[in-house]
């Protein structure tokens, strides 16, 4: 199967970063396409879920909450090996959270192949943001010398961009309903795959800049960040089966536990843990793991999740 | 023309420190603070000006030596080891010395 | 009837803003949504102005005129009870003109309600912001040492950013009519509700920021800015009775009346009255009269208007 | 036959700006827009061509390719009559290139009258902005003791964002096909128009600001300005008719020919030919020839190709 | 290297007042401005930079001494009673003085 | 508070330049530079900033007074003559020399 058309923009800024060309779009652009895309999102979930909530989704997110921190954890233990305890937390707490355009992404991915999945996930994207966050400072400063300054963490999590718009989204459209929602629907329905693919370019032109750095960088953090993706995938399946999830909603987050923030988690350290470097985690993050689950690792995920839900 | 001597005091840092110092500089004792949006390069790699995390402003206070000398400790204690951060400060002559 | 879903968008903006979430939009954002809902709001008004214009209405134009000439003056007297001669009159060309987006707010909840209005609304809007800019400054210099600079005020008033837009949209609409109109449509009708949305999201957080200064600016401003809109939106409600509207019209009209600026009379007052503190005017009309129209205010006078006009 | 709507908006912009209205669109939402479009034009290309390229396009495309070169040595030999060589040679490679703008103003011109036209034009668009850079750094050069700095050269001509934009949506739109632009179309193709008219709203504000400029340049270069389209247009009419191509595509190429660069054309001279006085190549190609082709110029081209090809 | 000393003129203010200002500067013996846009706070309250009129802009001016006084004392009296503003000069060096 | 003395080095150009002098001032031994958007005016006319060659850039280095010579002479040299450009120098004192 060919990718997916919003992925070759990916590839076009990608290409033009790395070639150097002479393209340069507004940063006014990529804040103003990342604020659709959260509230975009938000909404189609919140109108999703107004239809289908259920009792049981409490548990559902609380075992969400835990997966996101147990890769937290996991992605810690892997990255002391070598890196100083400030840089293996901060960049373990990107792993631990999520990348809301693969997400995206992967939306789209499912879309072309027919295959639906249930809105909670949308849900479960919102919810995995913080974990992450939380347990990546508690473990850059257990046994530090340090305090923690929870009120400042506590604000930059839960009042982050992507934490307001996400749920404030999720808020309205589940306020709203589907009634609501169709005057609304030119831009945040009709327009997402489009106003994405834009992002997207913008996005290759971010990652081209990111993979210089990985020189300075290692060899260490390029191997982490190629092999923890598919691993996680797999703990997300596990967990999706747990939950008794479709294969969409497996596949969805499969790509939630192998994606690692690059919107929410740099400013969260940078906030929360300052002597961490952040050049590490962002050429990580958004240098290669970030291309490598768009062109990659979703197909790859889907795979899995079709040879385990057997279809 | 007549000028009152006052001390300009520059930081360029990280985008993410904008609150913090400003709060900062009005607490230990400037009257004003002027913050424009910048970009560069040091010994933290380069910022490119194209996303939050990747951005850099440039704080300018026009203060008293005294505030200054407060201030610039203060930076140079709190944030010069974590963050990527340049301070430097010059002579200026203003026209109305009662508001600084 | 719960509130329009634009307005959830404007209360996720002031609840973040107030709760000091890290949520900024590119100010370019702000501006490109301004440039659009006024050339928007033109073009619909002059495409269905090449409709139905008629001769009376030049006579229609003119009491619209006086309306806002005359609550200009009405705002002056109350306000003098307590400011100076400068403040009372920047803030009393804020009330005497009007806001274009408490407007498209109140078309928004009009179509809800499936009532129609009088296309020659738009036109009362975008002559209606003029004069009570001109009138707040002739009551700031009588009597004042000042001249006025008419040549800089008449510039700032007719070739503002909103006369600008507003009055070219209105000529282009009426140019183009429904045809050529229709190929424009994708943007400039059907994104128009959603594009709203993002700018009351916007609005919201600066609502936010002028809320916080009504602390310096004391009571007496707070009291006015609530007291004066449903006093207004009588008194358009009155002129809407004179001129012959329908309900819809006259919803409109009073609410028009009933809104101040914060785009054009800021602008112009900062240039031409330029003693007076812009702290004062903003929070009143940005940080109460705003928000009190948009969630109070629009079902309040559209009661108001049933009640008259027997519905 | 009125003017299309989206030159209205031209206008608009133009009598703002004359009129020194305080009206500026943010930087960001032009150069946003200017993206888009390029891209957009690409894509819509990329879809045409990938259902008719044929074995004979590489040799329209070398001929399209020496119509660029021929032409900007037309108009250098013109334009020395009063300019020294650098300035000669930078103004000869804007109008030697092509504009982007006024290509989408005859496409929707064309549309408005029901004619279609060849979907290589838009493959020639992209290749006619390159030979006339070249040629004009050639011309500059020649003779002189400064020496051309190919590597530099190169990479703003083949790596400038408006090549990397249209190639790369050339290409993209020649991979996904009109299937996997179906997705994508409510914002490449349905929103174009009304885009490209915000756009134009921004183009005649810059116009405007070109416009004074030109009192310091002379009436030599004015001249060349208005002089110069129509001839060249014949050329590329001439050439249109050589290629065997219908009468939409020809007048198209006429429009390629008679426009002259000011996005592409500028950046690479400032670079390529430094000590040339950009002023003089803004004033003539976005201060007269942009506004006279189209307004005047487009109409014009289109009377004669209707003579030439017999409709 | 040979510097020639000239003086740095610094004016902080309300974006409102960008065209009158550039025009005042040339006007009163300038030969150039530069212009950044700007924030910060001070004893008119905060300018947050969002939207234009709760923007501010930083004007440097490069000139003689006496056209500094000239442009001071004019920023001084037309404009510094009505407008959040700041204005500082400094000594700078430059390699053609012939141009300022 | 003690400070040691630098050179601040301020060049104002056209924003086409900023690849090549952000190349240039490291090449010739400034160890960081810092960048803002600025729009203006000068002998070469008006520099708007609304489009990329209409805009303005202010690139402000920190460094030795050797370095800023080496870099004041390649720019007046380099550049100067075809691009729109200012240059000037001044004084300021910095908390950790060693890292200009
Ligand atoms: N020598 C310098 N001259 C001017 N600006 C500098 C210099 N060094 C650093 N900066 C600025 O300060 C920021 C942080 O510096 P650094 O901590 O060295 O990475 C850089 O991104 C630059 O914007
Ligand atoms: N002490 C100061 N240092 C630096 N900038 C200042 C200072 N005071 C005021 N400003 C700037 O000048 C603007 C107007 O000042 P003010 O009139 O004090 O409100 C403020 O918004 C600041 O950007
Ligand atoms: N006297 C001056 N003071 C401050 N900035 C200047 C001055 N002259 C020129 N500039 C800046 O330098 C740029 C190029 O100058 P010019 O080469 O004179 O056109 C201008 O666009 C201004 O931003
Ligand atoms: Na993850
Ligand atoms: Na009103
Ligand atoms: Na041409």
């Amino acid at each position: 199967m060919p990718l997916d058309p919003v992925v070759l923009f990916f590839l076009l800024g990608l290409g033009a970063g790395l070639a150097r060309a002479d393209l340069k779009l507004p940063a006014a652009l990529y804040e103003s396409l990342s604020v659709y895309l959260l509230l975009a999102i938000g909404l189609k979930g919140g109108v999703a879920l107004a239809k289908f909530a259920s009792p049981a989704l409490a548990l559902e997110v609380g075992a969400v909450v835990l997966l996101g921190a147990a890769l937290t954890v996991a992605a810690f233990a892997l990255l002391r090996l070598k890196l100083a305890r400030a840089d293996a937390a901060a960049v373990a707490a990107h792993y631990g959270s999520v990348s809301v355009v693969t997400f995206a992404v992967a939306v789209s991915f499912l879309a072309r192949q027919g295959v639906s999945w249930e809105p909670k996930l949308t849900l479960f994207l919102a919810v995995m943001e913080m974990p992450a966050l939380i347990v990546g400072v508690l473990l850059a400063r257990c046994g530090g010398q340090r305090r923690v300054e929870w009120g400042r963490l506590a604000h930059e999590v839960l009042l982050g961009k992507s934490m307001v718009l996400l749920a404030g989204g999720l808020l309205i459209g589940w306020a709203i309903g589907e009634a609501g929602m169709q005057k609304l629907s030119p831009l945040y329905i009709d327009l997402f795959k489009p106003l994405l693919s834009l992002f997207l370019l913008e996005m290759g032109l971010l990652t081209a800049a990111r993979l210089g750095e990985l020189r300075h960088t290692g060899a260490f953090i390029a191997v982490v960040a190629l092999a923890v993706p598919p691993a996680f995938a797999l703990a997300g399946l596990g967990t999706a089966a747990l939950l008794g999830l479709s294969a969409g909603g497996a596949l969805l987050l499969a790509v939630l536990a192998a994606s690692a923030s690059y919107i929410a988690a740099p400013a969260a350290m940078r906030i929360a843990v300052p002597e961490a470097n952040p050049a590490l985690s962002l050429a990580a993050s958004l240098g290669l793991t970030f291309p490598f689950n768009l062109i990659v690792g979703i197909p790859l995920y889907w795979s899995f999740t079709r040879t385990f839900w057997g279809l | 023309m007549e000028y009152h001597h006052k001390k300009l005091l520059t930081i360029v840092c990280e985008a993410v420190l904008e609150e913090r110092l400003s709060r900062d500089v009005r607490r230990l004792g400037a009257h004003g603070h002027t913050v424009t949006d910048a970009r560069g390069g040091g010994l933290h790699g380069s910022k490119h000006g194209t996303w939050s995390f990747d951005r850099n402003i440039r704080v300018e206070v026009i203060c008293d030596d005294a505030v200054a000398d407060a201030i610039a400790s203060h930076v140079a204690e709190r944030y010069a080891r974590d963050y990527g951060l340049v301070l430097y400060v010059s002579d200026v002559g203003v026209m109305r010395p009662e508001r600084f």
